[in-house]
């Protein structure tokens, strides 16, 4: 029997890495793309848990929420990220220091 | 199980204003060769309707439908219509800014409608999906929005940084609403009030949901250390973007602010005052430092908001009805003071002298002394200076906190209020005491932005005579 | 006591109104916006001598009260009225601004209509501050004001202006908003803003100190106290003529009002706690800046310098109280020394007023300040050296004139409280003088120095006017100046009744 | 009666002040004649008003007159009044000031007639009537006042006018220093004169003489503390304060450096003004106060002494003098030190004597003198002159009876005076009174030497060429007429007043004096029979042989045998250098008090405001400030991964706020 805590721990692991994966990675903004996916699948977790040892629905209807959310997240960040593409001929996360001071 | 129908009245102008949001979606692709701007006027006259809806329909009692998941009340109505009043310029200001970076498009208004009407569900949320809903549909609208100047790169990166950091801050709230949840045991923001007046909850979850949540917020707000976005975004997006930015969304911004923090964590006061506080001290002194070194006016605004936020932060801080007035007072003059200072640049800008370094201000004074005065008002009432309003906005929370007895806090403020001062100061140095070596007069380039700047610009002057107009709207829809 | 308009908002909403209308109406029409600017200075004028006329010098009480909601949820009123002690401030203003206005009339080349217009809305700010009893509305005019100075010095200015008149904006605010936060701590305290309430309020000692030193910051950087004088050379010394007339005949006194208004009677027990310091910092100022003007270069930083020496004065006549109670256990000579240091402000009014016309005209005609650049004035210019000469000797205190008359009743009170401030007080004589004569010797004796001097044209019609004016004041209130004390009698008793008890 | 003598007395006063605004505000207008007619006209009816004043208090003996013109200002319950206290003593002096003011001002016509330094369509003409006007205003108001107030106005208002006179030619150097130096050193005077008013007020709560005087008695034992633990009788401390303003006013040391420039104003007009009249207001200033100074042996002693000294050296210096009115400054100087010896004696009414014999020979001695300048066209070098006495008789003969006058030579107006004097001092009983007698009696001698080595070298000798090469002839009517008119009362004057002086019933009550110090009666009651034996009696007393002595002297070393002066000049250098530089006053106040506050000034401006405030704590702030904000902005840099890297310190940060 896998008790909360055990979920809540493994969600705060996937939290960090996700967190770890932005600021970490010098390379890919892909890369945080799934990163920031991550994020959300451990909030998830975490509701999914919450909501099972609550006996309470509701938590898992906020995932159904999230879950489209994230997917229409992800199709904007890609295009934006196709337009620093072809803006820049580079989608490397170092390129990104115009905009400073 | 029987299911009862919800009552819709409550969501009318957010119904309205969705449907037309989608019809002028549609039309746009069709009627957008013909006539090209058919779109913004179609988007201004659903913008007034749906401020005329909220304007007759206005109530004071309040309503709460959707399974409690959505509220309709005073508070809200107010922030909506004023959303609707800063958007009207936003709009306005906008066209005239697209046409000139040739970058006209009808999608922008659409676009603006959703972010729009994020904005309204965000305010009237009553639930913690209600909530995430609306700053998503806000959000995702305006990462499009920053971007739509495709060929810009400075755009592109703005909107990328924007992006990112944007989702990760909704991942943390996210984070927090889950904690919350799961020592509530509830997503309803009243349940969640009564859950903890009652006691029985795990203390540690809560204060570790309660950081979350004041980070997202915090982030939202772009109050120090979660800021870093806002120059950034505020430079690299295009004015008419950084416009909308700046305004619209910091009063819905506030308005999750008061419905998650004070409808809904009431309880914990002690918690997040003290994250405030922090915040609050940090983004009035990093913003002002910052800010004395730019060379960018956009740029320059940015930080000057952050150290706005500090203030707006006060109100909470407060942690009293007549705080949240204040702070609520606040926000409106600052959205205000936005339009119009961001619509000012609109209003100087030209092809090949886009007004975004305070360098182009340089002998304003000669070259279109009217449009100088104006900026000048919105300078000083920025720098909180009477007779404008922007005074009166610190004056309240100042009071306010004072009145908590946060003295020391006051104090800072009054500092950085007045080492900011300095650089509001040097942008009116270079209109008025520095000369141009173009001396060629500076005529506006498009009637109605400059009418509509203008009524902006003196808003704040007359406001600031007459405080006690906007300063009851505020506290009347706060305490009832 | 009233009469028949509400003859305070008008003194304050006239110049004001006249001055949006100038500058809106007076672009391309410079003459429009002169005439027009003196005809409402001139109306003003006008309308504010009820003030004294219909004023009521049995009482201390408020006079021509007007009093509505301003701001209902703070309880902020927009609440007029005029004692013994702002009254005479209010008719300087007026009186001033007819000057200033024609001082400016042929000098100022480029947008006029911003000049007249700055000046004329500065008009009604400055009476707006001393007619206000609600602290807001005094806050927010005590601040309003320095947008349209900052302006003036920034266009107007001198080569080193920007830098002038931003530390005068900065300095300035940064010793508002101390003033400001004790306003708001006031509040949370009695729920209210009027400084009446304020006067009655009781206050633990710490508070009063608190506040005290609040208020100090705030008046100090005003009027100018040592150590923080150092704006004022600067700003004097760039500020177009007008700007500095305004700035030492009128700004200067809001420090000085400012101590009478809220200082003493709100603090009592923090004044009486903290007089030495004010004493100190005045004499100090007295001695140390008689030494630094005595060798000024600049004619105007010399004039502001002695500004300063003076405003010494007004703040050691205020503070005297305490000392003279310690010592002889009842206020007798007190008064003597606060109506001193109201002639004294009023009559400084006037005078620096006078001085910076003086330095104006010699200005407008050679475009320099600088003493060395001038020497036997007299020979080419005997009306103008008349006057100099008439107004150095106010300047240098001499019976005769309003100079003296501050002055010689501050020292008297100082020696009662001290001898040793009486003593100190009393090196003006010699240093004031020396400062000043000095400089005449070497500006307007002697042969003529060199080919601009002789080149220089007397005195003309306008500027002959504007001297003849201040002159004659000068001189009537320096052999008669119990016109001038009758009304403060009143209001002066009372206040130092409140000075003098306890809060605690 | 009494409203009838208040018009008469607002009438005196304000003529000339009528006068001095016509002549100097409308001095174009009215034109030299306008100018010249209104401010005589009017100083004459102020002076015929006066002699009938003079004939009301001295020969009618009316009662003294104390009422106020105008109230002032009424301040903490105090009445500053402005208003007129007349009994013998100032009627007395309304008439010395009137009647002196009239001479210049008709001597003026001639005088100024021509000017070198203006052409004569520059209404300098008018001008300098004005100023004459005004002084004489300024000088009534001082001796009619009946407060310390009123008082201060007239004495300030004197200062100012010497100020004007002084720089009248204000194209030169000279004068403008001088008149500067003037003023400044007379506001030293002041300072202390002020304070002395302030203790006045802090002790006696008034400004009017006649509620002093009546409270004088309360005050009798008061101690007051300057340096604490010192204890000091406060009527010691006020009189000795307000005696500092006479100092400052009647020139004593070491204030008395600012008179020898005075003759930089148009000799010897102003000169006159100064040595016959202002100088003496600090004279009348202690006498109208004698019941105050009668309180305070303290503050007699010292005033005997200043007195004493000031008489004898600064008598020395007239000796090496050769310029005409500068030997005549220094005259002045040292008979003003006999004036204030005088009042430390406690015989005011000497005092007062010899201001009045004082004022005619001295007028007599000074336009002669001027009469000599003009003869001489404007060389004042005594040097350059001798053997005048054939081409100006008139001028001869005044100076002489003036020279006469002023050394005491038996039966002259000056020797009733200054026998009286020196016979007073000689008679007092107070610490130092001794040492005083002997300075003065040198003085004597000294007097006598100098007056009558210029009255040789001018008129006597033998002709310098340049007498010989240039046509000197006597001065016009307007100079010798008003010589005629000062050379009798020079002659007579102390006749007539001798006998009321001594025995007190001239003065009577407008001066008091204990009994125990009435030198005046002691010397009434032993030397004085007659007039006639008063005089038999001088010349068998010491200072009459020690003024022949002297007279002998300058004989024998400028006619009988010139080269002597020289060789003791040569032999004894220190002291020449010494009387040369006048005792180094000028050169100690120089170096001390002007260079050094220049030099404090300029300290205090660079080091304390401008380096310590101004760059330190104002801008240094600002530097902070800025350095601060550059540091701050490093961190904004731009890439996304330290953005969240801040956001997730933050997040951490408030957590362990939160969680501990």
């Amino acid at each position: 029997m896998v008790a909360l805590s055990d979920y809540l721990v493994f969600s705060a692991i996937l939290f960090t890495l996700s967190l770890a994966g932005i600021f970490l990675n010098r390379k890919n903004v892909i890369v945080l793309l799934m990163a920031i996916e991550l994020m959300l699948l451990a909030v998830n977790t975490n509701l999914i848990a919450f909501s099972f040892f609550l006996n309470d629905i509701s938590g898992q209807i906020f995932v159904f929420f999230i879950l489209t959310v994230a997917a229409a997240e992800a199709a904007i960040g890609l295009a934006i990220i196709v337009l620093v593409f072809r803006n820049r001929n580079s989608i490397n996360v170092d390129d990104l220091g115009s905009l400073k001071g | 199980m029987h299911f009862e129908i919800p009552a819709f009245s409550p969501a009318i102008p957010e119904m309205v204003l969705l449907a037309l949001a989608s019809f002028i979606l549609i039309a746009d692709t069709f009627w957008s060769k013909k006539h090209p701007n058919a779109t913004y006027w179609a988007s201004q006259i659903a913008l007034v309707i749906v401020g005329i809806l909220i304007l007759f329909s206005f109530t004071t009692e309040t309503q709460v439908t959707f399974h409690d998941s959505f509220i309709r009340d005073a508070f809200g109505d107010v922030l909506k219509l004023f959303i609707v009043i800063v958007s009207l310029g936003v709009f306005l200001f906008s066209r005239d800014y697209m046409r000139l970076n040739n970058f006209y498009k009808g999608e922008f208004f659409t676009l603006g409608l959703f972010a729009i009407l994020g904005m309204f569900v965000m305010v009237s949320s009553y639930n913690f999906i209600t909530l995430f809903v609306g700053l998503e549909i806000m959000s995702l609208a305006m990462y499009a929005m920053i971007a739509m100047q495709r060929d810009s790169s400075a755009a592109t990166e703005a909107a990328l940084k924007y992006f990112v950091l944007g989702a990760m801050a909704t991942g943390l709230l996210l984070y927090g609403l889950s904690m919350i949840y799961g020592a509530t045991g509830t997503l309803t923001i009243p349940d969640v009030k009564e859950v903890i007046a009652s006691g029985d909850v795990n203390a540690t979850v809560l204060a570790f949901g309660v950081v979350f949540i004041v980070i997202g917020l915090g982030f939202k707000l772009g109050a120090v250390p979660f800021h870093m976005w806002v120059p950034d975004v505020y430079q690299g997006s295009p004015t008419a973007v950084t416009l909308f930015i700046a305004s619209a969304p910091k009063i819905a911004a506030f308005a999750i602010v008061y419905r998650l923090l004070v409808d809904g964590l009431p309880g914990l006061v002690v918690d997040w005052q003290q994250l405030l506080i922090i915040m609050s001290v940090l983004s009035m002194v990093i913003g002002t430092l910052i800010a004395l070194m730019q060379t960018n006016f956009k740029r320059l605004l940015a930080y000057s908001g952050i150290t706005h936020i500090g203030f707006l932060l006060m109100g909470f801080i407060a942690a009293t009805p007549e705080g949240y007035s204040a702070a609520m007072f606040y926000v409106l003059v600052y959205a205000i003071s936005s339009v119009a200072a961001f619509g000012l640049i609109i209003a100087l800008a030209r092809t090949g002298n886009q007004f975004e370094e305070i360098a182009d201000f340089k002998g304003l004074n000669q070259r279109n002394p009217w449009l100088a005065a104006m900026m000048l008002i919105v300078l000083f009432s920025m720098a909180g200076i009477p007779p404008f309003i922007g005074f009166y906005a610190k004056l309240v929370v100042l009071e306010e906190v004072i009145s908590a007895g946060f003295l020391w806090l006051a104090l800072i403020g009054v500092v950085t209020a007045v080492i900011g001062a300095f650089y509001y100061l040097k942008v009116i140095k270079a209109m008025y005491f520095d000369s141009n070596e173009d001396k060629s007069l500076l005529p506006v380039a498009a009637k109605d932005v400059a009418i509509g700047v203008s009524a902006y610009s003196v808003s704040l002057l007359l406001l600031g005579l007459m405080p006690a107009l906007l300063m009851g709207v505020a506290y009347n829809s706060v305490l009832g | 006591m009233s009469v028949g308009y509400p003859i305070l908002s008008t003194l304050i909403w006239l110049p004001i109104i006249a001055g949006l209308i100038v500058l809106f109406a007076g672009r391309n029409n410079p003459n429009f916006a002169k005439w027009f600017s003196f005809g409402a200075a001139v109306l003003t004028f006008i309308l504010s001598l009820p003030l004294y006329f219909a004023f009521d010098m049995t009482t201390a009480d408020m006079q021509f009260v007007e009093r509505m909601d301003w701001i209902p949820q703070y309880n902020i009123q927009y609440f007029l009225g005029v004692d013994g002690l702002s009254m005479p401030l209010v008719l300087l203003t007026t009186f001033t601004q007819i000057l200033v206005i024609a001082s400016a009339w042929s000098v100022i080349k480029t947008r006029v209509e911003q000049y007249m217009g700055a000046f004329m809305i500065m008009q009604g700010i400055m009476i707006g501050v001393f007619t206000a009893l609600d602290s807001i509305l005094f806050y927010v005019f005590w601040e309003a004001l320095l947008i349209p100075m900052f302006i003036v010095i920034g266009i107007w200015g001198g080569p080193n202006r920007v830098y002038a008149t931003m530390k005068f904006f900065l300095y300035t605010f940064l010793g508002s908003v101390f003033m400001f936060i004790a306003f708001l701590y006031m509040y949370f305290q009695i729920g209210s803003f009027s400084i009446l309430d304020f006067h009655a309020m009781p206050l633990g000692i710490t508070a009063q100190i608190l506040i005290f030193l609040a208020f100090l910051v705030a008046f100090a950087v005003k009027i100018p106290m040592f150590p923080v004088h150092t704006w004022l050379p600067d700003a004097h010394v760039e500020a177009p003529t007008a700007g500095s007339v305004v700035l030492a005949a009128i700004m200067l006194k809001m420090g000085g009002y400012g101590f009478v208004r809220f200082s003493l009677p709100i603090t009592p027990d923090a004044s009486a706690t903290l007089d030495w310091l004010i004493i100190l910092l005045s004499l100090i100022a007295i001695v140390y800046i008689g030494f630094i003007a005595l060798i000024q270069r600049d004619m105007k930083k010399l004039v502001a310098y002695s500004s300063i020496a003076h405003m010494g004065f007004v703040t050691l006549g205020m503070f005297l109280v305490y000392s003279i109670v310690a010592k002889t256990g009842d206020t007798q000579g007190a008064a003597l020394g606060m109506e001193g240091a109201m002639v004294q402000m009023i009559s400084h009014g006037f005078i620096s007023g006078a001085m910076f016309l003086a330095i104006g005209v010699l200005y407008d005609r050679m475009h320099t300040r600088d003493i060395s650049a001038y020497g036997g004035v007299v020979n080419t210019m005997p009306w103008f050296a008349f006057f100099a000469v008439l107004f150095a000797m106010a300047n240098a205190g001499l019976p005769g004139t309003s100079g003296f008359v501050g002055e010689f009743m501050v020292i008297l009170s100082a020696f009662k409280a001290n001898v040793w401030f009486g003593i100190l007080a009393a090196t003006t004589l010699i240093v004031g003088a020396a400062y000043t004569l000095w400089m005449i010797k070497r500006v307007v004796f002697g042969k003529v120095a060199n080919d601009n001097v002789a080149q220089l044209q007397d005195l003309n019609r306008r500027e002959f006017a504007i001297m003849a004016t201040l002159a004659f004041v000068i001189v009537l209130l320096g052999v008669w100046p119990n016109p001038l004390l009758e009304v403060m009698h009143a209001s002066v008793d009372n206040l130092l009744i409140q000075a003098t008890t306890s809060k605690l | 009666m009494e409203q009838h003598l208040h018009t008469i007395l607002t009438i005196i006063l304000l003529a000339p002040l009528f006068g001095a605004a016509v002549a100097g505000l409308f001095g174009r207008q009215v034109g030299r004649v306008g100018a010249q007619s209104v401010t005589i006209g009017s100083v004459a009816i102020s002076t015929v008003l006066s002699v009938y004043v003079f004939y009301l208090y001295i020969f009618q003996g009316a009662d003294p007159y104390n009422a106020s013109l105008y109230t002032w200002m009424v301040s903490d319950g105090i009445r500053f009044e402005i208003g007129f206290l007349i009994d013998k003593l100032s009627a007395t002096m309304m008439l010395v000031v009137t009647f002196v003011s009239l001479m210049v001002h008709i001597y003026t016509i001639g005088y100024m007639d021509h000017d070198e330094d203006y052409p004569h369509d520059n209404p300098y003409y008018q001008r300098f009537f004005s100023y004459l006007s005004l002084f004489t205003f300024s000088m009534l108001s001082l001796v009619m006042a009946n407060n310390f107030l009123q008082l201060f106005f007239g004495w300030e208002a004197v200062g100012l006018v010497s100020y004007l006179l002084i720089g009248f030619y204000m194209k030169r150097e000279s004068a403008i220093t001088a008149n500067l130096k003037a003023f400044l050193v007379n506001r030293v005077g002041d300072f202390g004169f002020i304070l002395g008013i302030a203790m006045v007020f802090v002790y006696f709560n008034t400004m009017d003489y006649q509620e002093f005087f009546d409270r004088l008695a309360e005050h009798e034992h008061t101690m007051v503390q300057f340096i604490p633990g010192v204890e000091w009788s406060v009527i010691t401390v006020m009189v000795i304060l307000l005696f500092i303003g006479a100092m400052g006013k009647s020139a004593q040391m070491p204030l008395h450096v600012w008179l020898p420039e005075s003759m930089e104003g148009p000799t010897p007009i102003s000169a006159l003004i100064h040595a016959a009249t202002m100088v003496t207001a600090g004279i009348f200033m202690v006498a109208r106060l004698s019941p105050a100074y009668e309180m305070s042996e303290a503050a007699l002693q010292f005033i005997l002494i200043v007195g004493a000294l000031t008489a004898f050296m600064m008598g020395l210096l007239g000796i090496i003098q050769n310029d005409i009115k500068r030997v005549v400054a220094y005259s002045t100087l040292s008979q003003l030190g006999y004036m204030t010896a005088a009042l430390g004696a406690s015989a005011y009414a000497a005092s007062m004597f010899h201001v009045l014999t004082h004022a005619f020979f001295k007028a007599l001695l000074f336009l002669a003198a001027g009469s000599v300048i003009i003869a001489m066209h404007h060389i004042q070098d005594i040097r350059q002159m001798g053997g005048l006495r054939k081409h100006m008789p008139i001028t001869y003969f005044a100076l002489l009876i003036g020279s006469l006058a002023l050394i005491g030579f038996p039966g002259f107006a000056g020797f009733f005076s200054k026998d009286s004097i020196l016979l007073a001092v000689g008679e007092s009983d107070i610490a130092g009174s001794g040492f005083a007698y002997a300075l003065l009696l040198m003085g004597v001698f000294v007097t006598a030497f100098y007056s009558f080595r210029m009255f040789f070298l001018v008129f006597h000798g033998q002709e310098s060429e340049y007498v010989r090469t240039h046509t000197i002839h006597e001065s016009p009517k307007v100079v010798t007429v008003p010589l005629i008119l000062l050379a009798i009362p020079s002659v007579l004057l102390g006749l007539f007043m001798v006998e009321s002086i001594l025995d007190g019933s001239y003065f009577s009550d407008s001066i008091f004096v204990l009994a125990q110090n009435d030198v005046l009666a002691r010397v009434h009651d032993q030397y004085f029979d007659s007039v006639v034996g008063f005089i038999l009696h001088g010349f068998m007393s010491v200072p009459v042989w020690l003024a022949l002595a002297g007279v002998a002297l300058a004989w024998f070393f400028y006619l009988k045998r010139p080269d002597i002066p020289a060789k003791i000049a040569a032999s004894l250098p220190r002291a020449k250098g010494m009387l040369e530089n006048a005792y180094g006053f000028d050169r100690f106040n120089d170096i001390v008090f002007t260079k050094g506050s220049i030099k404090l000034g300029h300290y205090l401006w660079k080091s304390i405001d401008t380096k310590v405030i101004d760059t330190g704590m104002v801008n240094g702030t600002v530097k902070h400030i800025a350095n601060l904000a550059t540091m701050s902005r490093e961190s904004q840099t731009g890439y996304m991964y330290h953005y969240a890297f801040v956001m997730i310190f933050g997040l951490l940060g408030l957590l362990i706020w939160a969680l501990w």
